[in-house]
């Protein structure tokens, strides 16, 4: 069970959060202007990294905030924690 | 006479607490502090069990949790009962059962020993090679037969009626094992102020100190430094001692699982103790004080019962005073036979040889045993052992040439029955490795040490390589005290780097021998015919250094590859007894390194785990939690049947005694509540509705934004079924939401959704739409819901309601208003999911069941009729509404359940809405909302029945789309059902087949309302 | 510590019975020094949300300062204001009606952007209480309940076992457990397997 | 290739088993191949023999970075099954299971494929509508499949606890041709055979790029063993297909999650059968050996750690404990993962890809071993052809932009 560093609560055990996927794909202002393909990126491709991943993640049994993460999904250890709508801090590109 | 091998004095057994005890069968005594592998060897029993595949018979090995062989089964009564435990750890209590396994008729005699004999047939992987022949055969034939032959004991067959619990925990530093190392680890930890916690696997703590005969530590015997160190730790505050607790597995940032075996020590254990519990450890800081394991030699026969690992047979004299036999053998490459031999010497056993693999013996311990008079025989290996049950003689042989790959001369029997031998020591580093640590090759000891650590975790004492009892004391007290310093430090949960090993503040004089780091990896010489010799290297799973080069021979070169052909370190042990000898042979076999071969993953658990200690108390009706509504326990008195949906009991239906005294069933109950309701009038208990109060000046936004329908212009105090999207554009969930006020929305979910569409919601508001000044909350519980439906029901309501006028023309259908019923604060929608006229009366949930009662005896002049989840199904079919995951299953969009209305066309967007501009979801053959009749009307279709055009088509028949709901309808008087059909709303009125195994049913499909299609009902 | 008469019952006409989910468990509770377990009586119960502008109001119109500081109650003639999230506070009447509360925090906050959600029946409270109560509590609560790491004043949503709940520190021997009425009974039957060893 | 047989064991025990050549070579890559595939689990290999087999394309490398057969072919527990609801994937999986059926003749290795059926449970109405909902469209697609009373559940796997638990058993739906094989002989068997077919299987070789040329096509991998020419390049790399793929500019609907399993001690036969249970969520057969092999659904987070949650492990097995409560007392062996990748339909990708020469097999999620010799034979097929087996033809990159998508799991919410 990984700690993790809520923004508000600071670090606490992994089970009171909930993994969210990618962070920084931001839902298009205006979807009915893009293509299928553009709308299908949106929807389901995603990095994947092996390295360093933006991940959202929620503190749905504390204070139910979401933030995001960068994490290290080779070690699984987190590098920071930051709120939601704060930038990707620069830390360097994801894994290979 | 029993006890013959128990020496006259000493050991840490209580000589005056003797302990009656049974193995298969037959009554012998020992003594409190025996395990059972001591009682027995001082019993003079050594044949304790057979091995895995040749059924070869087996003795102890060991003396601790490394045991291959002496795995047995203990029952204290036919339910706790448990199957492979280790003699060695299995701890004596008066009255203790204990019996040998994998053998038939017996011990002795083992009808599977016959495999030995055809063993040359079957090598490695040799299941690999054979028994395709006829094809399924092996299904059939080979492998049962190959099932029965394997396998080491036999499952409890009756449930465990035995308790385990679970704690999560906290500490500033762990340390793991209680030898020399940890003992001086915890003590410099606690004496820093840390929160420390010290744990060993054994049932005493000391580790190695434990079998010390002559070894003092400032100056005092080491038991006796060993008693006031426990006892200086036991009096201090800041720390935790946990014996009979293993650390089984390491986790990400400083977890570590611990399994504390509680009670099965204990003859009789009370009823309230769990029988163990799984501590979540969490550490600032870890260090691990493991020790080191010794390794077997392998030579042929090395397997015969009375052949142990000779520093074992030494805890054996030393700790429980019990002699491994009378005349040892002892084959050593390291200095530890040495050291045995004058334990067993100095304890009565005669040593008649001591063969040391080493070209040269030098040093102070061979000496002593020289100037003791033993047979010191250098560059000399044992090339056999003679005897059956029991080891009778030892063959020795004098290396001829070089090293290890030479040829020896001719052998030479020795008489004996034991034969006690040490290949050096691994240094137990499972738990770094599980902690990712990297382990680094040290060529010097011949082992693998912990390099880098990953985790805030040290390792102290043998466990990395250091020797000699004060060195190891001092390692433990200065990682101990940097343990404390780091665990004041950092909040950091990762650590990413090596620790450097402070330098002790504490010296620990101390006389001890030391065994340095001489050893042995691979197969010792020998010049027997090696098709016909066997030497093993695991020992349960009865693999021989001939079956690895086999492997290698066959191209399995990576050591993942030879330990899964050969099955080597894959037994119960984990392979502590075998992989570096398998390392060894591999290496010699390839031509390679040691290191370049690569090492096998240490995956947890270090030992083998109880399953219930991971289940702890979630079980039966603890598994999960049992919701049940402020109306369930009427229901329940009222004889209603229950059934699971999610984690609510809902009642189904309310089956009524009959004059016979028998109740009704299903269908009788259910049709009698469905006329109840379409006559008269029913009330339901929809309190497991999910509820979420959507407030703030934003809310009106918000919900457009979520929902496809559109929400501007919808009044305070009327309602609008909503449906909900996921984004993909596929029906996630639905439900009736009623506008309380400008800025506040009632909405209400499915009973299953609940959580789900909350999270969904917070995700968009969170994430996607931070500004909008809205807040969700759950009112699921806070309201119990009580479903009033059918003709009578405003009369019903009408009397008991203040405060709101229930007249059709002040509150229509689709509103809802604020009131009281009874007094009770509520909160009246006029709503029906019936096609009735209809009410639900939310009230605050602890007057859910006064309510209902009130409800329930002001409608008896109606016959109000309580009704259940079948009834609401049945109804609501009958109108064609439909259930989101019944007549659903995420892959459907709005229109294909003809819920396009619902969709805000006007609506720039929504949560979905550019999906459902993609292909596929207009695609003309999607599958539609339709309703089916049968020709019969009394044939009810089965639900999830596939509908098809031609069943006569060969397979695959071209299917169109299936059954989702299905029932007879009682108040119609004929079976009715939904299904959706590719283009299903263009074949209204056509005729299709529902092919059944035994016959195929014809359908009509007809318009999916089959009750009151103009929906005059529903206004009263 | 079970607080008895409820204003909220005698609120009602024709006196509906109130019932709630532990009634029954709780007289069948063991008599355990160690753990004591206690179903404490009813409780105004107000969830407020809201934007920055709105908490002050609202705590001088409960009587409770809001804390600002993250999972910490503030108590006040014997209210309790709880912070659950950075724009998330459970206020906490034991006793009280939740009606006129309603309306006066509403009315003093009427025009801040903000959301208030009588959820009083939602819930129900366990009291925890002895020398082992952190020790029973962790059996299925992963936080640290070391009086350092959660001092008298703590309170955050949490877990037991498979249920969440909110968890505070009333004193250093006494824990409160909020928990959704449905999920009560488990959590209760899981506090007496946990206390069980403790007989 | 050195025949296997019960008469060859005898034979050459005679002679100490010296004779034994190895079952695979140990080749350095050649500058130029026809065909490369990346990945040596058991989907790569297979693609790589019938390549050879069906195609008559020999000149093929299969590349991988570590040991073949090392990752989840070695790591899952070994279930086989095709009752899939939806004729796409039942036609893929029916497939495969014909192929296991024959495969240790086929390729003259055993590999155990044990047919002791596969038994999910169903603990409400919505699970027994969604089974029945299978039973009937495997039935009509020609894939066996049948629905179980409770009590017929219990006499199938007298083992099972039905009654007293908190989700009572009302039924199940069994799958008799399922069964288990043999994880590691599925990748050996293979790699013998492709070898001995001339396919070169290069292990701790790993690929660090993909080459394309100036009109985008693929010319071949670029690894750490150098560069290899090819002009078709086939993705076989499960979890690490993102990683892979990110190479050739190709960014995938997929996400990489650990899944977790475990054994227990051996203990004699006591589990008759495969029985899964999507609602408690875990699964359960007994292996040859006697372990219990158990397993449940992906963690929680994406990861290429190798390694799950405790607390992931502890929901497993207090599902087992409620499903098998006299299992209570067995004890865990040994509890590993393994990384899947996961689609967002839960349905895989055997397809061409917008980048000419290259092709990729992935998005199996936690049920790839089933699919085995039916995703290579598909996937081979589709290198050789340039063009899908009407089998495959369903499962495109481009049924995500259409939406046409094949969603089993919300269909049924089965894993595996």
């Amino acid at each position: 069970m990984l700690i993790i560093d809520c923004p508000w609560c600071g670090a606490r055990p992994e089970i009171e959060f909930r993994y969210g996927g990618e962070a920084h794909i931001a839902r298009p202002a205006d979807p009915a202007a893009m293509s299928d393909q553009e709308w299908a990126d949106f929807l389901y491709n995603r990095t994947n990294p092996k390295g360093l991943h933006a991940e959202r993640w929620r503190h749905i049994h504390g204070c139910g905030r979401y933030f995001n993460a960068v994490r290290d999904t080779v070690s699984d250890f987190f590098v920071t924690t930051y709120k939601a709508g704060e930038p990707r801090p620069d830390i360097g590109e994801s894994g290979k | 006479m029993t006890n013959r091998f128990r020496t006259h004095s000493g050991g840490r057994i209580d000589r005056g607490a003797p302990v009656s005890f049974r193995f298969d069968g037959k009554t012998y005594s020992g003594f409190k502090g025996d395990t059972l592998a001591s009682a027995l060897i001082a019993n003079g029993v050594h044949l304790v069990g057979r091995s895995f595949k040749y059924h070869r018979p087996r003795g102890f090995i060991s003396a601790g949790s490394d045991e291959p062989n002496a795995l047995v089964n203990v029952a204290r009564d036919a339910a706790r009962m448990s199957p492979n435990l280790r003699a060695t750890q299995v701890e004596l209590y008066e009255g203790l059962k204990a019996s040998s396994q994998n053998r038939w008729p017996s011990l002795g005699f083992d009808a599977g020993a016959a495999n030995d004999f055809v063993s040359p047939f079957l090598p490695a992987g040799f299941y690999y090679k054979t028994f395709m022949w006829p094809a399924g055969a092996w299904k059939r034939f080979y492998e049962p037969k190959i099932r029965a032959m394997a396998g080491l004991g036999v499952a409890p067959t009756l449930p465990d009626p035995d308790r385990y619990t679970q704690n999560y925990a906290y500490c500033d530093v762990l340390v793991v094992g209680a030898g020399p190392a940890g003992l001086a680890a915890a003590l410099a930890a606690a004496a820093g102020g840390a929160k420390v916690w010290l744990v060993d696997e054994q049932a005493e703590l000391g580790g190695s100190l434990l079998a010390e005969r002559t070894a003092t530590i400032e100056g005092k015997p080491a038991q006796q430094w060993l008693a006031d160190t426990l006892a200086t730790l036991a009096a201090m505050d800041n720390v935790t001692l946990l014996p009979r607790t293993t650390a089984f597995a390491y986790f990400p940032h400083n977890m570590i699982a611990l399994a504390e075996r509680v009670t099965e020590h204990l003859a009789a254990p009370g009823a309230d103790l769990p029988r163990e519990r799984l501590w979540q450890l969490r550490a600032r800081e870890v260090v691990l004080a493991t020790g080191a394991l010794e390794r077997p030699l392998v030579f042929p026969d090395n397997d015969r019962p009375g052949v142990l690992l000779a520093d074992s047979a030494r805890t054996y004299l030393n700790r429980y005073g019990a002699k491994p036999g009378d005349r040892a053998v002892i084959f050593t490459a390291c200095d530890a036979g040495y050291r045995t031999a004058l334990d067993l010497a100095a304890g009565g056993v005669a040593v008649v040889a001591v063969a040391d693999l080493r070209r040269e013996v030098h040093g102070e311990l061979p000496a002593r045993a020289l100037a003791a008079g033993i047979d010191v025989r250098p560059a000399t290996v044992v090339t056999g052992t003679t005897g059956r049950l029991r080891v009778s003689g030892a063959r020795l042989a004098k290396i001829k040439g070089g090293p290890s790959v030479d040829p020896v001369g001719a052998s030479e029997t020795i008489a004996c029955d034991t034969v006690l031998m040490s290949g050096g020591f691994t240094p137990s580093v499972h738990l770094f490795s599980q902690s990712r640590g990297k382990l680094a090759w040290d060529a010097a000891s011949g082992a693998y040490l912990p390099g880098t650590s990953v985790e805030r975790e040290r390792s102290a004492g043998a466990c990395r390589g250091i020797t000699g009892l004060q060195r190891v004391l001092e390692d433990g007290y200065g990682q101990g005290e940097a343990a404390a310093k780091a665990s004041r430090d950092a909040a950091s949960p990762a650590r990413g780097a090596t620790p450097p090993p402070g330098p002790s503040a504490k010296t620990f004089p101390a006389q001890a021998d030391d065994l340095g780091t001489d050893g042995f990896i691979g197969a010792t010489p020998h010049a027997r015919n090696p098709a016909f010799t066997k030497a093993f290297v695991d020992w349960q799973n009865d693999v021989t250094a001939k079956d690895i080069t086999l492997a290698t021979r066959e191209g399995f070169r990576s050591i993942e590859h030879v330990k899964r052909y050969t099955t080597t370190g894959m037994a119960t042990d984990q392979g502590k007894t075998s992989n570096m000898n398998t390392l060894g042979i591999v290496a010699e076999a390839l031509g390679e390194s040691v290191p370049k071969i690569g090492l096998t993953t240490f995956r947890p658990p270090f030992t083998p785990t109880t399953f219930g200690l991971f289940a702890g108390a979630a079980r039966g009706d603890q598994f999960d939690p049992v919701r049940k509504t402020a109306i369930h326990d009427w229901a329940a008195e009222h004889g209603a049947a229950f059934e699971d949906v999610s984690l609510w009991k809902r009642a189904w239906y309310f089956p009524k005694a009959l004059p016979d005294g028998r109740r009704e069933d299903l269908h009788a109950a259910v049709g009698r509540e469905c006329k109840a309701v379409r006559s008269s009038v029913g009330m339901f208990d929809a309190s497991t509705l999910g509820k979420i109060e959507v407030v703030g000046p934003d809310a009106a936004e918000f919900m457009n934004r979520m929902y496809t329908n559109a929400w501007a212009k919808l009044e305070p105090g009327r309602l609008r079924y909503g449906v909900m999207l996921r984004e993909d554009g596929f029906v996630m969930d639905d439900g009736v939401v009623g506008r309380m006020a400008p800025d506040r929305f009632h909405v209400t979910t499915t009973t299953g959704g609940a959580p789900r569409v909350l999270a969904h919601m917070e995700d968009y508001l969170q994430t996607e739409w931070p500004d909008l000044d809205v807040w969700l909350t759950s009112t699921t519980e806070q309201w119990a819901v009580i479903a009033v439906q059918g003709p009578k029901a405003r009369e019903v309501l009408a009397p008991l309601i203040e405060g709101i006028d229930l007249a059709k023309e002040a509150f229509p259908h689709m509103s809802v208003r604020e009131g009281t019923i009874l007094g009770v604060p509520t909160r009246l929608f006029s709503v029906s999911f019936t096609g009735e006229l209809g009410f639900e009366v939310n009230v605050p949930a602890q007057y859910g069941r006064a309510v209902w009662e009130a409800i329930f005896a002001a409608g008896e002049r109606f016959g109000i009729t309580p009704y259940g989840t079948e009834t609401m199904h049945v109804l609501r079919a009958e109108k064609g509404y439909i259930i989101v995951g019944q007549e659903t299953d995420g892959t459907q969009v709005p229109d294909d359940v003809n819920l396009g209305w619902a969709v805000g066309k006007a609506k720039k967007d929504f949560v979905g809405k550019r999906s459902l501009a993609r292909a596929a979801m207009s695609a003309p053959d999607r599958k539609q909302l339709v309703g089916l009749r049968t020709t019969d009307p009394k044939l009810v279709l089965e639900e999830g029945a596939q509908i098809v055009a031609d069943p006569k088509a060969p397979v695959p028949v071209p299917m169109l789309g299936f059954v989702t709901s299905s029932y007879y309808s009682a108040v119609l008087g004929h079976s009715i059902a939904l299904a959706v059909v590719k283009g299903g709303r263009a074949r209204i009125g056509t005729r299709l087949s529902v092919p059944m195994p035994d016959r195929v049913i014809e359908v009509e499909i007809v318009e999916p309302v089959f009750y009151d299609p103009k929906g005059d009902r529903l206004n009263g | 510590m079970a607080e008895t008469a409820s204003m909220a019952e005698t609120a009602a006409i024709g006196a509906p019975r109130a019932a709630y989910p532990l009634d029954a468990l709780a007289l069948g509770a063991r008599s355990i020094e160690a753990a004591r377990l206690t179903a404490l009586g009813p409780a105004a119960r107000l969830a407020f949300r809201g934007r920055e502008a709105a908490i002050q109001a609202a705590g001088e119109a409960f009587g409770v300062a809001l804390p600002r500081e993250a999972n910490r109650r503030h108590t006040a003639d014997g209210r309790h204001a709880l912070w659950l999230g950075p724009d998330e506070w459970m206020l906490l009447a034991p006793g009280a009606d939740p009606a006129p509360l309603f309306a006066a925090i509403e009315a003093a906050t009427a025009g801040l952007p903000h959301a208030l959600v009588d959820v009083s029946a939602r819930s129900v409270t366990i009291e925890v209480a002895g020398p082992k109560a952190a020790y029973v509590l962790n059996q299925g609560n992963p936080l640290d309940l070391s009086i350092e790491a959660f001092p008298v004043g703590s309170a955050t949503r949490t877990l037991f076992h498979k249920a969440e709940i909110v968890l505070s520190r009333i004193a250093p021997d006494i824990f409160h457990v909020d928990v959704w009425r449905s999920f009560a009974p488990y959590v209760w039957q899981m506090l007496e397997d946990g206390r069980r060893e403790l007989a | 290739m050195q025949k296997f047989s019960g008469f060859e064991l005898f034979r050459r025990a005679l002679g100490g088993h010296k004779s034994w050549q190895p079952q695979w070579r140990n080749p350095e890559p050649k500058a130029e191949y026809d065909v490369i595939i990346v990945g040596a689990g058991g989907h790569g290999l297979a693609a790589a023999y019938y390549l050879a087999k069906e195609h008559g394309i020999t000149r093929v490398a299969v590349i991988e970075r570590g040991w073949l057969g090392g990752g989840n072919t070695g790591r899952n527990t070994t279930i086989v099954r095709s009752n899939y609801l939806f004729d796409e994937s039942a036609a893929l999986y029916e497939h495969a299971v014909k192929l296991w059926e024959g495969l240790s003749t086929d390729l003259n290795y055993n590999v155990m494929y044990s047919a002791r059926g596969v038994l999910m449970l169903a603990h409400n109405h919505h699970d027994e509508i969604s089974f029945k909902r299978h039973v009937h469209a495997n039935r009509l697609n020609g894939v066996d499949n049948e629905w179980l009373s409770a009590e017929q559940v219990k006499e199938f796997c007298p083992p099972l606890n039905i009654r007293s638990m908190r989700y009572p058993i009302i039924g199940g739906a069994l799958q008799r041709r399922g069964g288990t094989a043999r994880h590691d002989a599925v990748a050996w068997g293979f790699a013998r055979a492709a070898d001995s077919r001339g396919v070169d299987i290069i292990q701790n070789c790993e690929v660090t790029g993909i080459r394309r040329g100036p009109g985008g096509a693929v010319e071949g991998v670029e690894t750490s063993k150098g560069f290899i020419r090819a002009k078709k390049v086939g993705v076989s790399a499960a979890g690490h297909t993102s990683v892979v793929m990110a190479m050739a500019g190709v960014r995938m609907p997929l996400e990489s999650y650990p899944l977790q399993a475990l054994v227990s001690e051996p203990v004699k036969p006591a589990f008759p059968t495969v029985v899964m249970s999507n609602t408690i969520h875990a699964y359960i057969s007994q292996s040859d050996k006697g372990e219990m092999v158990i397993g449940a659904g992906t963690d929680a987070y994406t990861s290429y750690s190798q390694r799950g949650a405790l607390h992931v492990t502890t929901h497993t097995l207090d599902a087992i404990c409620e499903l098998v409560p006299q299992f209570r007392r067995l004890r865990m062996l040994r509890n590993w993962g393994g990384i899947v990748d996961v689609t967002p339909d839960r349905s895989p990708i055997i397809a061409k890809t917008p980048v000419p020469g290259l092709y990729v097999n992935c998005g199996w999620g936690t049920g790839g071993f089933k699919a085995t010799p039916g995703s290579g034979n598909v996937f081979a097929h589709t290198i050789a052809r340039d063009e899908p087996h009407k089998i495959n033809a369903p499962f495109t990159l481009e049924r995500f932009r259409d939406g046409f998508l094949i969603d089993e799991a919300a269909a049924a919410a089965v894993a595996h």
